[in-house]
């Protein structure tokens, strides 16, 4: 068969790290090849390698057979190369059809547009992918979820003949993880190569041809996809077994109610939603996407104003009007767009860690303590095992799930009776996954409330004590947690829409 | 009948020297019972800023208006507006070169200058390098004063050299800067000249700072602070123009002008060197501010 | 166009706003909002003063705005980009020099002179371009230093003179004259405001209408992604420094020719004054946003403040404090009404 | 987000560094390179002309970069948090009026007087930062408009006159006295220099060890992020604004004490001058990053400079193109030593 891509011996070198210690790789026509390794390991740097935006300290690169030397995105297309990146790059300013065709956009004399071209093509690509997306929609009012679509849209409008996709799935739900499949599977009939990385193990075994598995920068073994089970393919990832624990629902009827919300309303976007939260308990919030999970909790937070409604923690009426009220009631809350609302990414591991905490780092005189705070921070990196040079390096600079792991540890930090968690597992690593839940049931045996959101339902189903089902900003109903509750009961009230409501930028 | 309104655009407002031209023009609309509105742009270079403000000026439809014109030629159209609507310019400070103005109120900045040449040469005895701290390199005044000093040293006083014209834009932390600086890079220094108050007070400051001494300083203009530079001694002397003069005669040549009095060609309102021996003359008093 | 949408503060990712808002805000809203203020303005000094009111104080006031606005566009084209421009106000003057070298000293026909400013004003906007650019030096300081270069230059080449425009009959017509009033004789309207406004169509266009525009805004938005899209981010910021620098180049000939003159000294402080109609007009320091229209507003709601204040006589001292506290309030104002929006 | 980015290296997802270049980066690294610049010109200069480098001249040099140094290490603070501070200098101006007015108007003891003045600049501050932080102005608009309001006030209150303390025996020793000087009398530094370092080294002990200067950073890396952490932004940016006012209030008491008197109409156009001392030293406009000794070092460079110049009594107008040029190329210097970094 013919390569598209064969990549072997290659270095990369980062201030501190050896990020890539002779990795090799190769991509056939029309397979799936999926690159999987833990956090850190090393796959969007290679991956960057080939598609021209990091330039490699050593090791050579065939496309189709031929040795490539890309020099830098352009050289990249032109090769056939395209590459779906882990974090969102899209120009927030910019309407959806305006970022899938930048750089490419119809043209007409003296470099005018042709608008109605673009967003007509637009369309048509969306409509391959049977997304719902006006292309005229800005695309910073989009969601993370529709963004990403727009990554892929954008992708696949290259029309490559390699196409890389970094955790494309990482912000997606079920429902558009099928369409995408879809996509990739068509994409393979016409013969195009995809790389595939992501930390979903279901997914390997779903669309996967081929496992490459990295650890540490280094490249551990090939595999058949087929006649490969997931376990060993982990244990290749983490270098030992990763046993996971079922769950057990404790009985915490008789717990103190420690957050208690009722009848909150903003637009259409919250419509009376009321639930409560009892200490020890981890509440699960499952829903399709944009079903307004993050905006319950941003609204419980006090990060959007509320229109309506009651919040009570532990029995006391409070009113939020701020995150500041909130943490100040023992609230804390997770976001899942860490590059935005999460992380100071150009200050370092140190400070964003304690961010949420100064006030324990502080004498009387506002003076900042660095040495405890350096122990806090080394002592997060290596129970969460955040790989980082040193706990000064600038988050930036870590890797998409390591950084997720500094978020983690400033809200671990500030320990709050009651945390919300929203997508707290977006682009972690299997094995750190397991240890985030077993964090996760620790902090509740220690009494506190957890809040859950997440769009993959076998996390929720993992840890729920209780889930919550949202769908277009109502609560349609709250399940009981262990094997009693099947996917399906949560698809049906997930999908309970009611007429004459449509989500942020669909026509 | 309503009151006489008469504006004055000047061609500055903050500095020293503009305020005592605007406190002659209030006198003189307090005496005359006008009313007198006094505005100049933040800096001599903005020529623009100051034609706004004449129309600005003008679609109050004055009845007569005192000009100090940055650049004349740039104001004649306007000035040409304001003759058709019948309504009499008096320029004042530095002239207007247009037929327009019905009379101009004003000293000579050269002769002015020169007389602090002449001083200057008197002090350090016809020969020896003196320097000049100037407020402005573009503006007429700047430009007068400047080369009314270096001319008056050519062509007079062979043995003095400028070596250094500096400009401090009249701003004084600026005008000492640049002082110290032509201090620093000419040991033996005779004799300095500012051009305006800010350059004066500037120099006076090198020299406190720098404890700099037997350098002579003549200033221009008056000012609290220069006339006690003066009275302790730093400063050798300063030339003064009649400030409050050339404001109250514009005030009054414009309110003649509304009347349709006759008026000179020109208004002299003169100018005055001034020292410890004089300075409390009433004469010179009178022409002095602080 | 997404150009429109206003940011509260700069360097502030938006934070989740219902779709409704997020629609109500773009189109033409941003613009009504300051356009309001503007409004407010006018008929607040015409109730006070009769003399206001004018149709020669509106052309005053227009005349006073059209050199700003000018130089006020060419500053949106830059900061659109992310970037900043406070060589605008010498590079003016500068350019303003250069026609009078052509025209007075070398006793050029118009035409050149015209197009020497303009090529003047597109090859200082090119250099500013390339330190930014390709010597990645940071907008504020390669513009700082291109200003004060430019400053030096201008007296250095026209001698500290003023340098006039008698012996170019016409010169003065360039913004003095008024083609429409010859049509209009009710309207008196000077070229030079014809001109603001041709410019501001003209710019509208290419930031609404073409590649170079929709760069413009993409690169203020995110570079890197831009990059990422295997674009020639550095060709195109180029090109727009050009661009902005021969508008400058155009505010040059406009002040030349309602002066008659080019004033070397002119031009220090004017850079202020020009972004800050830009961010009254609701473009955004932090880049990707803004529109040519809300930048003419705020330029006029300058223009008038200055002027009515001066007809009603305030004491200059007054001015000020008045124009800073309304400046102010209207952008307050204008963050209000979005937010009820 | 833009604010994660140094501008002086814009959009590179981490070219190859050195472990050791990266860690100095983010210390002394940057503050470092400037600092070179620094030494080429003084080498330079005095190769130039044997009259720079005497002592008196470094002190005046010294002296000279006081009071904007201080203005300088106040811009610094606002924009380490993303703003922007245009109004330092008319604050100066109108601390060391309010002065005036305590100490010569009212006649109250000197310790009053530098009471007033700081108090003053720090109230104005805390104005500057409730219209940011409270009602969403951006920074450019709120301290364009206190640059204005704080203008007209001097004005109007010291009546557009100077005021004089020469009822106030002492005054002027804040800043020309020499405490140094009667203890080491070959090194008569001036009062004046003394406070500047003093105020230097208060900011960055702030800066880096207390937790106003951690979220002074943290809001201008990623406010909303800092918001989201349960932080009470709006009470720390104003806490910044209001301790950068407090530090122009020296300032004001450093000009005043220097020209032994408050000139009402001083301050226009110094802020543009801190700004830049603050770039050149290295901070980023963007927010997140900046030292105070980097500004320190920008301020010298420009001072340096401009008195260079005048010693060597090049003449005005080529003065700026070269300060032009030279700010330029310093800024050029840092980027290319922190590639090859
Ligand atoms: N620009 C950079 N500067 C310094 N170090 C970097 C940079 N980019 C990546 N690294 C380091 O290289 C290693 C590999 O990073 P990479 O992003 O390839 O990991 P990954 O396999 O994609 O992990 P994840 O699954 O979390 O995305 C990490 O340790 C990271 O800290
Ligand atoms: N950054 C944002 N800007 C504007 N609107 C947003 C933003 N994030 C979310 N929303 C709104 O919230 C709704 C849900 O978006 P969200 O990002 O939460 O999707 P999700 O996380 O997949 O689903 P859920 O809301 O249930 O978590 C959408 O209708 C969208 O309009
Ligand atoms: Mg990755
Ligand atoms: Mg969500």
């Amino acid at each position: 068969m013919t390569l598209l891509v064969k990549m072997h011996g290659i270095e990369k070198w980062f201030p501190g790290v050896h990020s890539l210690k002779s990795v090799q790789f190769d991509l056939a026509v029309g397979e799936v090849h999926a690159l999987m390794g833990e956090n850190g390991a090393g796959k969007s740097t290679l991956m960057k390698v080939l598609s021209g935006i990091y330039k490699r300290d050593g090791g050579e690169v065939w496309i189709r057979g031929e040795l490539a030397e890309p020099a830098g995105p352009r050289e990249a297309q032109d090769l056939g190369i395209g590459i779906i990146h882990q974090e969102l790059s899209l120009m927030n300013d910019l309407t959806v059809a305006q970022n899938v065709f930048i750089g490419r956009e119809p043209r007409g004399l003296f470099g005018r547009l042709d608008e109605r071209a673009l967003n007509q093509q637009t369309a048509e690509i969306f409509a391959t992918m049977n997304l719902k997306l006006d292309p005229k929609a800005i695309v910073g009012t989009l969601t993370i979820a529709k963004q990403q679509m727009i990554e892929i849209a954008k992708a696949l409008s290259f029309r490559s003949r390699v196409l890389i996709m970094d955790e494309p799935t990482a912000a997606l739900n079920d429902a558009e993880i099928a369409e995408l499949f879809g996509i990739i599977r068509q994409l393979k009939a016409e013969g195009v190569g995809i790389i595939y990385i992501s930390h979903k193990m279901d997914e390997i075994k779903r669309i996967a041809d081929r496992v490459t598995v990295m650890r540490d920068g280094e490249y551990v073994d090939t595999v058949q996809a087929s006649e490969t089970p997931l376990s060993r393919i982990i244990s290749m990832m983490v270098g030992r077994e990763v046993r996971e624990s079922p769950l057990q629902v404790p009985d915490t009827s008789g717990n103190e109610v420690a957050l208690d919300v009722r009848q909150l309303n903003r637009g259409t976007e919250i419509r009376d939603v009321s639930f409560s939260v009892r200490k020890g308990e981890i509440l699960g919030f499952a829903g399709l996407m944009g079903a307004g999970r993050t905006e319950v909790a941003r609204a419980i937070f006090g990060a959007d104003p509320l229109e309506s409604g009651e919040i009570r923690v532990h029995g006391k009426v409070r009113s939020i009007k701020s995150p500041n009220d909130a943490v100040a009631a023992g609230i804390g809350y997770l976001s899942e767009d860490r590059k935005h609302f999460g992380l100071a990414t150009g200050m370092d591991v140190r400070a964003n860690i304690s961010l949420a905490s100064l006030d324990t780092f502080t004498n009387g005189a506002g003076v900042l303590d660095e040495k405890v705070m350096k122990d806090v921070a080394v002592g997060y990196i290596s129970q969460l095992g955040i790989r980082t040079p040193s706990d000064r390096q600038e988050v930036r600079f870590l890797s998409g799930g390591n950084q997720q792991k500094v978020v983690i540890a400033k809200w671990l930090l500030r320990d709050c009776d009651i945390l919300i968690f929203d997508e707290p597992t977006r682009g972690i690593d299997i094995g750190a996954k397991s240890e985030i839940y077993k964090l996760l049931e620790e902090l509740a045996g220690q009494g506190r409330a957890i809040i859950v959101i997440s769009s993959e339902l076998p996390e929720v189903m993992r840890l729920s004590h209780r889930i919550g089902v949202m769908c277009e900003g109502r609560l349609t109903g709250i399940l009981p947690g262990g094997a009693g509750t099947t996917q399906e009961d949560i698809m049906q009230l997930a999908t309970q829409r009611d007429a004459g409501v449509s989500l942020a930028g669909e026509k | 009948q309503e009151e006489i309104y008469i504006p004055l655009i000047s061609k500055g407002f903050q500095h020293q020297f503009w305020q005592a031209v605007k406190s002659g023009a209030d006198q003189a609309a307090a005496e005359f019972g006008v009313r007198v509105t006094f505005e100049g742009p933040d800096s001599e270079t903005m020529v623009d800023r100051q034609i706004d403000m004449l129309a600005a000026t003008l679609a109050n439809k004055p009845d007569a208006v005192g000009f100090a014109a940055l650049d004349s030629q740039a104001a004649i159209p306007l000035l040409r507006k304001a003759a058709e609507a019948g309504i009499p310019v008096v320029a004042f400070d530095s002239g207007v070169e247009s037929d327009i103005p019905v009379t101009t109120a004003t000293t000579d900045n050269v002769a002015a200058a020169a007389l602090a040449a002449d001083k200057m040469a008197e002090f350090i005895g016809g020969k020896g390098k003196v320097a000049v701290v100037a407020h402005d390199q573009t503006s007429r005044t700047g430009i007068d004063r400047r080369d009314g000093f270096l001319n008056r040293m050519a062509e007079a006083y062979p043995d003095i050299e400028v070596v250094s014209v500096q400009y401090g834009q009249g701003d004084q932390l600026q005008s000492t800067e640049v002082a110290k600086a032509i201090l620093t890079a000419n040991p033996g220094l005779a004799g300095m000249f500012g051009t305006n108050e800010g350059s004066a007070i500037g120099i006076v400051n090198a020299v406190r700072e720098m404890s700099a001494t037997d350098l002579v300083i003549i200033g221009y203009d008056s000012g609290k602070a220069q006339t006690n530079a003066i009275r302790e001694g730093v400063m050798a002397g300063a030339i003064t123009q009649n400030p409050v003069g050339i404001g109250y005669e514009t005030v009054k040549a414009a309110l003649s002008a509304y009347r349709g009095e006759a008026l000179p060609e020109v208004i002299d309102t003169g100018f005055y060197y001034y020292d410890a021996s004089n300075i409390d003359e009433a004469k010179i008093a009178a022409v002095l501010y602080d | 166009m997404s150009a429109v949408i206003p940011t509260l503060a700069p360097s502030t990712p938006g934070k989740p706003k219902s779709p409704l808002s997020r629609l109500i805000e773009m189109g033409t809203h941003q613009r009504l909002l300051a356009f309001a203020s503007l409004i407010v303005l006018l008929i607040g000094f015409s109730l006070v003063s009769p003399n206001f009111m004018q149709t020669s104080n509106m052309i005053a006031i227009l005349q006073a705005t059209s050199v700003n606005g000018v130089l006020a566009i060419a500053a949106t084209l830059v900061i659109i980009t992310g970037g900043i421009d406070l060589s605008v106000g010498t590079l003016m003057t500068f350019t303003a020099v250069m026609a009078g070298v052509v025209l007075t000293y070398a006793g050029m026909p118009l035409p050149l002179g015209v197009a020497a400013a303009i090529a003047t004003g597109a090859l200082c906007g090119l250099c500013s371009g390339t330190f930014v650019a390709k010597m990645k030096i940071p907008p504020f300081i390669a513009t700082l230093g291109m200003m004060l270069i430019l400053k030096g230059l201008s007296l250095v080449i026209s001698g500290t003179r003023p340098i006039y425009f008698n012996d170019t009959p016409g010169f003065d017509l360039i913004s003095r004259g008024s083609l429409i009033g010859e049509i209009i004789p009710a309207l008196p309207i000077p070229n030079g405001v014809l001109i603001l406004f041709l410019v501001a169509a003209a710019a509208s266009y290419i930031l609404g209408r073409t590649v170079l525009g929709r760069y413009a805004f993409a690169l203020g938005s995110n570079e890197e992604a831009v990059r990422l899209s295997g674009v020639n981010t550095d060709g195109w910021k180029m090109a727009i420094y050009a661009l902005a620098g021969g508008i400058c180049g155009i505010g040059g000939l406009l002040i030349a020719s309602r002066l008659n003159s080019a004033q070397p000294a002119l031009g220090l402080g004017y850079e202020l004054e020009a972004i800050a109609a830009v961010v009254i007009g609701g473009t955004s320091l932090s880049g990707g946003r803004g529109t040519i229209l809300g930048t003419l507003i705020g330029a006029l709601i300058m223009a008038v403040l200055t002027n009515g204040l001066r007809v009603l006589s305030v004491a200059q001292e007054w001015q000020t404090v008045v124009t800073g506290a309304i400046i102010i309030l209207a952008v307050y104002a204008d963050m209000m009404r979005r937010k009820k929006a």
